[in-house]
């Protein structure tokens, strides 16, 4: 919990930030809209108050309701990982700007989302689906793909029909409880 | 008719094998003894004054079949030797210690099926394997097995051997480019580029022998490294042989210089699209080149069927069986119950819960294993033939037994560093040799010319 | 790397030659057995307690919690009054009739044990809708399944579990809780008593255990 | 399939065996259908001299299931488009259909040849969410058990980067010696490779006897051992002759390809998770993070060698230090934690493997994210192959070191 991560953070980018950063156990989460991701990465990245160098992992959410993207970033200046949540991306057409111009190793992390979420990373050069066949339509790991078969109930969540988890008609109301950490 | 087939049905299988077999067996035999009859008298006056051809074609097809064998020996002992210095045991299932197992891929791929890819050259591809196996073979022609025992002795061995030994390269080349595959078109033009690069180093090499020993006839350079192994030319060329020796093993594609079949990199470089017995000949022609390569190592340079150590005195073993007249009889019958029975009884005696007719067995054995020593013994003292062949053989398996220590430990090396070291280095090399060689000779007629 | 430049092959070359001569490190298998440490959990062998009795009660726990459903189980319960079977809805139709018991090696009291007679579940399904598919309304729908068949045919259950959704362990609980529901069909008592009769008895066991405790080192049973 | 032609009638009547044009497409590893992303146009655009050679799903050393297209000109590598996808198991979407202690077990196959370190990661992001105190004895029983398997999984390294330069004796003795170590665990965990040991708060079982007296007699001689393996490679010209230059990344290219564990240190990053990051009770061991700076193939393969060294003085010190109490933290049965997020990073043989859990509140977790070294590195692949030969395709991929399990999760 590095108490003067989080004022520097909240002094630097204070317009941009949606909520006020949260910290706990030893990461730090602050959220941003879709459209200042350039600016916000690149600020993290070149100016050495922050110097983060290295891009942990980034990742792609689903929370039923819209599409998140997660970047996880390391810096020496602090001992706390650097959580950036990109919210308020679009279920039917999640658009992003690519982080390759800072790393280009985001750039197979950025197939993969694409492959699995369908969110399209405008400046990428090489958005293909890394993992399904090219002919594949739907994107896997988005909540309203089920699972066909029975290997989906959960032995702890109560008695819930075989075939379906998260019917489609149920991803559109919260099928989580309040706050799925949001 | 019914009472044949009635009788035919009735018959068992091995019976009806038999029903066919007999009569066929006597009217082979019948026909053999009248064609002699006939025309044995022309052909056998025909053999005696063309003596010379029909002894080299018997001496081609001894080569010829010599080869397997030893191809199957060498596969054997690639099998153990590289498996014990991986400490494995390797093959010791198949056959006594595993011997059977070399065996095993020469039935399989005598069984499997040879098939050619829709888009290959069938032609080219046909031939390629018959090419690359009949020139490793036929290059042992010239090969000095024993003082009377070899293919034959054209006084231009040296330049043959080198020259049939280069033709490998254009089986290689035709296996490559035929099988219309990415990897055995790489894999063939890889095997061209270095075996022909190597080719030069390996022939000058021996460029500066040729001038000490005048000749290149095989047999005459064999008989010069008579007497101790101090003469022999490994000594006189120290150079010389570790060049041979470099150059040989890329000329056979063994490691490190295997670059052809770098099965890391491209599947099995000219042979991935060969199967069934065309495999089998580019896998047996590979065996063969080890053994026609270290078998030309030791006639240049470790003096053929020269012993190591000259015998101060002659053993002279003249037994002459006649002169026992009817004891002779008696020795045959005797002398192999005598010889288990004194080898049985210290077994038998030895552990007492061994029951006599294993005591016998055993003894048996061991009688059968003293007898062959000591027929070997004198047949070693008694003909020389048969001293030059083992020590020849024996150091021709010592020198693959260190191909294939090669084989068990060293890496690959690069393609173009394997071209940088054979013209950067060995060429060079080979003519330093060489020109100290020839300033040795000069030096040394002047000295004696001098005095 | 040392001067001389052929120095790193030839070292290389005596260290290969050396392990040449050394002890080879080969498990001959069938010969020699490679000493695989105790805790070893891949041997997939039923285990026997020290009485020589199946360690084994098919409760079905393993099967239920196996994240990818490969536990495929079947056997006598363990009074041995009736055969029971657990398997994902999708077993293959060729292994149902093979059960455990055999699998490890025992020879099943009696292979002629048809443990699957076909019979017409439509009955059962107009039971099920009455009582709305409902797994906290059980013991109803086992009642009424008995009241259809005479009594609880595995193929009844394995429909109550499919439409109801409730695993079979549930199911299994209810059932052998109350005393009137019971596996076997009357006319397969005879059989199932044979079933019975063929294993080791209880009492037999009973004594076998005393005597074990009462000092003096049980049977030999696998360590 | 192949139309035969009767002789003579062929187009081209001289050679039957000349591609046509409509032929062309057929023998190459050329999609079918049109390129669609810039990248995808500029590499299957054939230059003058230039030929696609497919290394395809089945190829003798490609550490598992991948497909690499290469485009040759001659010998040399133009550019290579790795194709994966071949081992997908969808583990991640699996994973949200199981609760949390079956995810553990999914996670085993991910990096099958360090598969204690694919159940670390989650298992703390696990505790991390549940607030929960892993007692200490459990901490260095997970420290030592994570040590060994990095050990077996350098050695293995080892065989397979000679095998893949042609040396047919060190993929033995490296397997030899994993196989000690592996054995060694199963006494520990029961399994030889997938083990399934640690649980969330703690680990499956305790210290044996026949764990300590198999890892005794090992230690005491595993320094000599993995010595006279490393005197066969380490000096032998021909081997440090073909590693040496190859595939060089300096340090801010393994930076800017988000390189993490022994392939950027090589380059000179001294970014260790254990360091950079402390996590369990690394603080409380002494042991350097051994760097080089040439971060050529020859560099990565010599510091995994020095790595192989601290981890057994790591061992060390963790057998002397270890505790003794309850090596599971009291926990309910069925784990419900509190509805966030939470991210956890350790270091793997082959470089940081992170898992990043959101929960909803429910059994099952909302989402689990994988993050492999192995991925990554496979991509700095693909910036480090042009320009270099053919036959270095093999060895800069294994000095690498990917698992296609990872790769591919």
């Amino acid at each position: 919990m590095d108490r003067a991560l989080r004022s520097r953070l909240q002094a630097r980018f204070g317009l941009e930030l949606h909520g006020e950063i949260r910290q706990r156990n030893d990461e730090t989460e602050l959220r941003i809209g879709a459209g200042d991701v350039v600016d916000v990465l690149r600020a993290l990245h070149d100016e050495p108050a922050f110097d983060f160098a290295i891009l942990a992992d980034l990742a792609g959410v689903d929370t039923g309701r819209e599409m998140q993207v997660v970047y996880h970033l390391w810096s020496q200046s602090t001992n706390d990982w650097l959580r950036v949540i990109v919210e308020g991306l679009s279920r039917d057409d999640p658009r992003i700007a690519s982080a390759t111009f800072l790393w280009k190793g985001a750039e197979w992390m950025e197939r993969e989302t694409y492959d699995m979420f369908g969110i399209v990373f405008e400046g990428n050069r090489d958005l293909r689906r890394i993992y399904m066949p090219p002919d594949y339509t739907s994107f896997p790991l988005r909540k309203d793909f089920y699972l066909a078969d029975d290997s989906a109930r959960s032995p702890g969540a109560g008695v819930r029909h075989m075939e379906r988890t998260h019917s489609p008609a149920e991803a559109g109301e919260a099928p989580l409880r309040s706050g799925t950490g949001t | 008719m019914t009472a044949i087939s009635r009788t035919w049905d009735q018959l068992t299988l091995p019976g009806k094998a038999l029903a066919i077999l007999v009569p066929l067996l006597l009217f082979l035999t019948a026909g053999a003894v009248i064609t002699i009859l006939l025309f044995g008298g022309i052909v056998w006056n025909a053999i005696l004054d063309h003596l010379e051809i029909v002894r080299l074609f018997v001496a081609v097809l001894a080569i010829v079949l010599i080869f397997i064998p030893f191809a199957f020996v060498i596969i054997y002992m690639e099998l153990k030797i590289i498996a014990r210095m991986n400490l494995r045991i390797g093959p010791d299932r198949v056959g006594p210690w595993g011997s059977l197992m070399s065996l095993v891929p020469g039935l399989k791929v005598l069984t499997k099926e040879d098939f050619t890819p829709t888009k290959a050259d069938a032609v080219v591809f046909t031939w390629a394997p018959v090419v690359v196996f009949a020139t490793s073979v036929m290059s042992a022609l010239v090969l000095p097995f024993a003082p009377g025992l070899f293919g034959a002795d054209l006084n231009i061995g040296l330049l043959y051997f080198f020259a049939v030994g280069g033709m490998t390269v254009v089986g290689l080349l035709m296996g490559g480019w035929s099988s219309f595959n990415k990897y055995s078109l790489l894999g063939g033009l890889r095997s061209a580029a270095s075996i022909i690069s190597y080719e030069i180093p390996l022939t000058l090499s021996v460029v500066g022998l040729i001038i000490l020993a005048g000749t290149m006839s095989l047999n005459t350079i064999v008989e010069q490294q008579a007497g101790w192994f101090t003469n022999w030319y490994a000594f006189r060329q120290p150079l010389a042989v570790v060049i041979f020796f470099i150059a040989a093993t890329a000329e056979a594609n063994r490691t490190p210089f295997d670059m052809t079949e770098a099965d890391s990199e491209i599947v099995a470089g000219f042979a991935t699209e060969y199967s069934g017995m065309r495999f089998g000949f580019f896998f047996f022609a590979e065996y063969v080149n080890v053994f026609i390569v270290s078998a030309i190592t030791t006639v240049l340079f470790l003096g053929g069927w020269n012993a190591p150590i000259e015998l101060p005195w002659h053993v002279a073993i003249d037994i002459n069986p006649g002169a026992y007249g009817l004891g002779l009889l008696f020795i045959i019958a005797l002398v192999p119950v005598l010889g288990t029975l004194i080898l049985a009884a210290p077994i038998y005696a030895m552990r007492s819960k061994t029951r006599w007719w294993v005591a016998l067995i055993v003894g048996f054995v061991l009688f059968n294993v003293v007898a062959a020593g000591l027929t070997l013994l004198w047949a070693y003292a008694s003909f020389d033939v048969v001293a030059g062949l083992l020590w020849f053989l024996g150091k021709a398996f010592a020198l693959v037994f260190v191909f294939v220590w090669m084989r068990g430990t060293l890496p690959r090396v690069r393609i173009d560093q394997l071209m940088g070291f054979a013209w950067k280095w060995l060429l060079p090399a080979a003519l330093l040799n060489l020109f100290v060689t020839a300033l040795a000779v000069i030096v040394v007629q002047q000295w004696k010319g001098g005095l | 790397m040392s001067f001389v430049p052929g120095i790193g092959i030839v070292k290389g070359m005596g260290l290969t030659l050396r392990r040449f001569f050394e002890p080879k490190a080969t498990v001959k298998y069938p010969e020699q057995k490679a000493d695989v440490a105790a805790k070893f959990r891949g041997r997939l062998q039923l285990l026997l307690d020290e009485h020589g009795a199946l360690k084994c009660e098919t409760c079905f726990q393993c099967a239920q919690a196996c994240p990818i459903e490969c536990i495929d189980m079947g056997g006598m319960d363990t009074k041995s009054r009736f055969h029971v079977h657990w398997g994902p809805p999708e077993t293959y139709g060729e292994r149902r009739e093979e059960s455990a018991i055999r699998r490890s090696g025992r020879t099943v009291p009696d292979p002629a044990f048809n443990s699957f007679q076909p019979l017409e579940l439509d009955a059962l399904d107009e039971a099920l809708r009455r009582y709305d598919y409902d797994p906290r309304r059980m013991l109803e729908i086992l009642e009424a399944t008995q009241a259809i068949y005479g009594h609880l045919p595995v193929a009844a259950i394995k429909k109550i579990s499919q439409l109801t959704g409730a695993w079979y362990a549930p199911i299994y609980g209810v059932a052998t809780y109350y005393g009137h529901l019971r596996f076997e069909s009357p006319e397969a008592k005879a059989q199932v008593a044979a079933m019975a009769a063929r294993r080791p008895s209880e009492d037999a066991y009973l004594a076998h255990l005393g005597a074990s405790l009462a000092g003096g080192s049980g049977v030999g049973g696998p360590s | 399939m192949a139309t035969t032609y009767p002789h003579g009638t062929h187009k081209s009547a001289d050679d039957p065996h000349v591609l046509l044009d409509d032929e062309y497409g057929q023998y190459e590893p050329i999609p079918p259908y049109p390129p669609r992303t810039e990248r995808e146009l500029e590499f299957y655009t054939p230059g003058d001299g230039e030929m696609y050679l497919n290394m395809g799903p089945q190829h003798p050393s490609t550490h598992g299931v991948l497909r690499v297209v290469l485009k040759l000109n001659g010998e040399r590598v133009v550019d290579i488009d790795p194709v994966l996808g071949y081992l997908h198991r969808g583990v991640e979407k699996l994973c949200e259909n199981a609760d949390y202690h079956q995810t553990i077990s999914q996670l085993d196959p991910l990096e099958y040849i360090s598969s204690l370190f694919c159940e670390w990661g989650p298992v703390i992001a696990y505790e991390k969410l549940l607030d929960v105190q892993v007692p200490r004895r459990a901490e260095y029983i997970r420290v030592l058990s994570g040590e060994l398997n990095r050990i077996a999984s350098h050695a293995l390294f080892m065989g397979w980067f000679a095998l893949d330069l042609g040396g047919l004796a060190p993929i033995l003795y490296s397997f030899i010696e994993r196989d000690e170590i592996v054995e060694m665990l199963a006494a520990l965990t029961g399994q030889r490779m997938l083990f399934n040991y640690f649980r969330i708060g703690g680990v499956n079982g305790d210290l044996n006897h026949d764990f300590l007296s198999r890892l005794g007699d090992w230690m005491s001689r595993a320094g000599k051992q993995i010595e006279t393996n490393l005197a066969l490679l380490n000096e032998n010209e021909i081997f440090v002759r073909r590693a040496r230059g190859l595939g060089t990344i300096d340090r801010e290219a393994a930076l800017r390809l988000c390189m993490t564990g022994p392939n950027i240190r090589a380059s000179g990053v001294p970014f260790d998770v254990r360091r950079a990051h402390p996590y369990s009770i690394y603080p409380e061991i002494d042991f350097e993070i051994p760097t080089r700076s040439e971060g050529d193939s020859l560099a990565r393969y010599l510091l995994r060698m020095d790595e192989v060294k601290q981890s057994l003085r790591i061992i060390d010190q963790c057998l002397e230090q270890m505790p003794d109490g309850p090596i599971m933290a009291k926990l309910p049965r069925l784990l419900r934690p509190r509805p966030g997020r939470a991210w956890a990073a350790i270091e793997g043989p082959r470089g940081m493997y992170g898992a990043y859990v959101i929960s909803d509140g429910t059994d099952q977790p909302f989402r689990l994210k994988i993050h492999d070294p192995s991925f990554i590195h496979l991509q700095a692949v693909g910036a480090l192959l042009p320009g270099h030969l053919l036959a270095d395709t093999m060895a800069i991929m294994a000095s690498l070191d990917p698992v296609m399990g990872g790769v591919d999760k």
